[in-house]
């Protein structure tokens, strides 16, 4: 195990299914010569040279649709979409066409593709370029959605992704890019779909997706410490597929459920887990489920605006605490 | 049987020009059964015709190769059927039956047959030039000499992907052509009242560094050699080509539409230079027989017959396609 | 009062305000001389001349840019999104510009602009020209969201859509443009924001939109003469502003939720009124909620696919039925 | 006081010319407190300087009337502060505060000024294009006269937005300018690199039926007029107007970005041709007064001051504006 920061876990996963298969190739802007703009690619232009790793122009439909049409007769396009923002901006290539063409075309064409993005708020970047959009591509039938939360599963889940025969957004969290942890050395592959239990409690169980994972850790360790609760906290880790298995395992143990998402509020991926919950475990209830989201309101830029709107280990905590009365 | 051409100088020569009449009269006669069958009520949805586009189509498919790829429009059904897709599974399709290209899946406007390099049709204006785009990535870092092809019209010059496609594709010198075809109307408007420019596609190629190209997309001929300097071209690695042909669609836009808003005398003129007459006559003046041409659409025509009487006998979709394939794996699930 | 057909209600409900108010313009793609491809615009050319009623190339990302520019400076447009799918094309001028830029601006900028579109399945169009996007605009802070089911609400709705403030999407159902109803003649004005109960009755609470209203009518009609149970069924018309108190209400009077979307699962909007209903008002529910919708697939395009595809009554009453067991 | 200049043929005269000097320096001053106040961690987030590029912003700001509008970008600092924002406004802004043109709500990348005509700064690159169309829009329906300025970067035209926002604007003949900021880089990536032609903007310009127009972005003077005239074209009823400005960004791109990238030669190259000293030359040799000119130099670094000073001890923004204005009302309901 190695210590690894969160952005260069991108870079390795990359560069370990670089070196594995020569049909896994690398386009989007300023990845190349300057790897990256948040420097999560560093090295890949020098090692596997300009052919497979490829700087763009400022045009993502084209960097998209390039990584389709290469998918579709037997490459593993790897495209980088800056800012998961910009997604706006070739979401027809997303939404409409990445999404759906395996099931238009009754199964004819395969997209084994991975579309990267720095996803998410805290850099004081105001609210084109801060946002959460993990349920935009949760939304669309055809698409796997992943977001991990540590270096490690960067690194496991990414090859994953990479490995996958179908679609897979990859939402890197952007104020997570500096974060350490251990990752495993070697080749590591991981499981999409898997939720992971990183604390466990009797008391109450908090699911939380990306950077809002360790500050739901950090909510758990205050609520045991300070208030003698003990919270179980789920990773997601992914949206789609989703491991209603933890999820509802993990509720019907304690009978109280809390989300916390990054999103604004309305079609957040907590309504939807809310929704499955309260339709499939609604007997296993001991309470209101509480979703723990932005407001449903664009971010606003300046520090201590933006802290007050996404939310924190303080919100989280008070939250759990006004509902348990 | 046919004998050799007659008159001189012929460089496309009887094969290929015999195979440039069949696929015209093919994409022809079942588009015209498409027309005959949705009147008939036997097509749901909506279907876009090329009736009078087929010489592009036609001049096209016969110059790739197998192995090439070629994206097109929701008005594909041509460009399909040039690829060598079955007219059973074309026509399967447009009438929702379990024998149609895509089990009835995808419709009309979505055609592919991936086993002949036909790599779908796409309905929503844009997209599928960047699509392109990434097959020909593909030829030219595997260095495997494929050429990809994109057909589109002259109201998609308009949109934004045509431009990212047009110029990352020359940037990247990418095996790629792009062909519009001007038929002069996006859906009822006039292309030349939304458009700054007389020629949609050839007055903005310079703005990709890249040759201005016109041609007379309703002779088959001539689209055969233009189609074949642009694959040359980019198979030698000296990267993409935009091409305008001008041509004109014999009917309204879609199923919907009657046309109504074309001048009578730009119909008349346009009837008049019916990609098919023209090119039967220029077959006769080249010394191929009447016999032969007439073998040819009849071939077609039963063909067709056959095709239409499978689809109707075919079954409607088995319902458990409707939960497949949306991954790999043939299903659906998006949870445990 | 007249009857009207659902498409000549936007006519009327556009040529009202176009005729009350010079500053409303209309642009699109054959919106003009063709009276669009739905004909829902025929006379408008005539009647408001070309300089009001602008034809436009393919070209969303101009036209709603412009729709917007043009209300900056204090135009009203409205523009047309042929069918909602192709707001793909031109998302990031809706979400990431429309819908930010007063919060952006602190409030400098006023945004009054309907987009209008063609939205929804029942056509055989197939998946990229049949889809429900409600869930996309609902998710977005910043843009209201109006899906009314009848022709009556088009007229009233369209206008009040055209007179607010800010930013609408209003999502024209495509199957519905045939459907007649009576519709108040003279100036018509609605009210965005408020639902409409339907049918009521005592036992249960549907809770639909669009093209899922008339289905849900008739369920409850067949659940009433079928096997005497009584439905209160609720039209949302809009989705922001969500007129909770009216949901609420109704579900606290029948402890039971139904809610019928066309759009496929994952993240829907009755994904969010489960959310807010199984957090609010919990304590009142006497069993699960249900949500029936399309599964989280692209739509297929064959007939009989299709209808198997998109809830249907019969889908509807099977589902409640199989509910109270 | 400054002397009337002795040069013989100045279309431009005294009063413009000390105009633009004037708004370079406070553009560029403006900018090197951004960067020091950056280097304190006074500013947080990201800030894209625009020094090196001030005489377009000032070319266009002095050239515009009020009443015009323009539309910049997240390197728009510049074009803000030469249609008259104010610096505590602005560097208000950039730091988070209370003062700042948008109570801290959009921060750097989205300076607006409506009281001024400075209709917004947009972070996501093209988008901006054809909102600036949609206020010409307005100017010619109503027949106002204004126009619409819109300011963007050389990587800014490979994508769509671009394409379909000039396309429109030529057919309808809008009043609105495009001015392409050619500063050779888009983030990182040298825009040759990245891009089927020389010049971007201009040798796309003939694709849209308007003429090739480049002008020298580092001579404020030079941008005055090739301003004036688009201005007076557009004014004219005769459309719209692309116009390349070549110059260069003596930093890089952002915050974070040093811009080891850029060969040391073209830097310095650059650096010598950085049009404020070239300015303060050229108005020496006109006859302007180095009294005249310092007090301006003066001026503004007082102004300067003044604003970092005001900026610095006004408050955070209140709470409250979190949940405020996402709607006309002033609140942010989505429910009742
Ligand atoms: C993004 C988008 N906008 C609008 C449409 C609706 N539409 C379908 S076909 C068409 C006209 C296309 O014109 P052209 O490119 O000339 O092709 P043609 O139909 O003439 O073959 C339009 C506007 C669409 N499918 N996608
Ligand atoms: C759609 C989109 N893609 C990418 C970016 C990231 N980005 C911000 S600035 C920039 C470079 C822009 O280059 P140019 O247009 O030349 O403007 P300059 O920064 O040089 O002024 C890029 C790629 C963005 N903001 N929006
Ligand atoms: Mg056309
Ligand atoms: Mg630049």
């Amino acid at each position: 195990m190695a210590e690894l920061t969160y952005r260069d876990a991108v870079a390795q996963g990359i560069a370990q299914e670089m070196e594995r298969d020569e049909d896994v190739v690398f386009l989007g802007e300023d990845i190349g010569a300057a790897g990256g703009v948040f420097k999560a690619t560093v090295g890949l232009l020098d090692q596997f040279g300009p052919t497979r790793v490829r700087d763009t122009p400022i045009a993502e439909q084209a960097i998209l649709g390039t990584a389709m049409g290469a998918a579709m007769v037997g490459l593993k396009p790897i495209a980088e979409i800056m800012f998961s923002d910009f997604f706006a901006v070739c979401w027809d290539i997303v939404a409409n066409e990445i999404a759906k063409t395996r099931y238009m075309t009754n199964g004819q064409v395969s997209l084994p593709l991975v579309i990267r993005t720095a996803n998410g708020g805290g850099l004081r970047f105001g609210a084109q370029h801060s946002q959460s959009i993990e349920n935009w591509a949760m939304m669309i039938p055809g698409l796997k959605v992943v977001a991990p939360s540590s270096p490690a599963d960067v690194k496991g889940l990414l090859a994953a992704a990479i490995r996958d025969p179908d679609p897979v957004i990859f939402f890197e969290h952007k104020a997570l890019y500096p974060v350490k942890g251990e990752v495993p050395d070697g080749e590591y592959v991981d499981k999409l779909g898997e939720a992971k239990v990183l604390v466990q409690g009797d008391d109450l169980t908090i699911v939380a997706l990306a950077n809002m994972v360790p500050r739901a850790v950090e909510a758990a360790q205050r609520l045991k410490d300070e208030h003698g609760i003990h919270a179980t906290v789920v990773d997601l880790r992914s949206l789609v597929p989703l491991d209603t298995q933890t999820i509802f395992r993990e509720v019907s143990k304690t009978g109280r459920l809390f989300t916390v998402e990054e999103n604004p509020r309305l079609c957040g991926w907590g309504a939807e887990i809310s929704s499955l919950v309260s339709e499939e475990l609604f007997w296993d209830l001991d309470a209101p489920i509480t979703r723990i989201t932005t407001p449903h309101i664009p971010l606003p830029a300046a520090d201590h605006l933006e802290d007050m709107t996404i939310p924190s280990v303080d919100r989280i905590t008070d939250r759990i605490l006004k509902s348990l009365g | 049987m046919a004998k050799k051409p007659t008159r001189k100088n012929d460089d496309i020569g009887e094969d290929i020009r015999l195979a440039l009449y069949r696929t015209q009269q093919e994409v022809r006669q079942v588009e015209k059964r498409a027309y005959d069958l949705f009147l008939q009520n036997m097509i749901k949805g909506t279907s876009h015709l090329c009736i009078g586009q087929e010489a592009i189509a036609a001049g096209f498919g016969v110059a790739m190769k197998p192995g090439d790829w070629s994206f097109c429009t929701y008005r594909g059904h041509g460009h399909t059927l040039a690829r060598g897709a079955s007219m059973t599974g074309v026509l399967g399709e447009l009438m929702g039956r379990d024998c149609g290209l895509l089990g009835g899946k995808g419709g009309s406007m979505h055609l592919t047959d991936v086993t002949k390099g036909a790599m779908g049709s796409y309905a929503i204006i844009g997209a599928h030039l960047p699509i392109a785009m990434g097959a020909a990535w593909k030829a030219q870092y595997k260095k495997t000499g494929e050429v990809s092809v994109c057909f589109f019209g002259d109201g998609t010059t308009n949109i934004g992907a045509f431009h990212e496609a047009v110029s990352m594709s020359a940037v990247w010198k990418l095996p790629v052509v792009f062909v519009c075809e001007n038929n002069l109307y996006m859906e009822y408007t006039a292309i030349g009242d939304v458009t700054p420019v007389k020629n949609p596609a050839a007055d903005r190629a310079s703005a990709y560094g890249l040759p201005s190209i016109i041609v007379d997309g309703n002779d088959a001929d001539a689209v055969y050699r233009v189609a074949q300097e642009a694959f040359a071209k980019a198979r030698a690695g000296d990267g993409p080509s935009l091409i305008e042909c001008k041509t004109y669609r014999h009917h309204g836009h879609s199923r919907a539409d009657p046309g109504k808003y074309r001048p009578d005398a730009e119909v008349k003129e346009w009837i008049a230079k019916d990609p098919i007459p023209f090119y039967r006559q220029r077959m006769l003046d080249f010394g191929i027989s009447e016999e032969a041409i007439k073998t040819i659409e009849d071939d077609v025509a039963k063909a067709v017959n056959a095709a239409t009487e499978e689809s109707k006998n075919a079954p409607p979709p088995s319902e458990d396609l409707i939960l497949k394939d949306v991954w790999a794996d043939g299903g659906w699930a998006w949870r445990n």
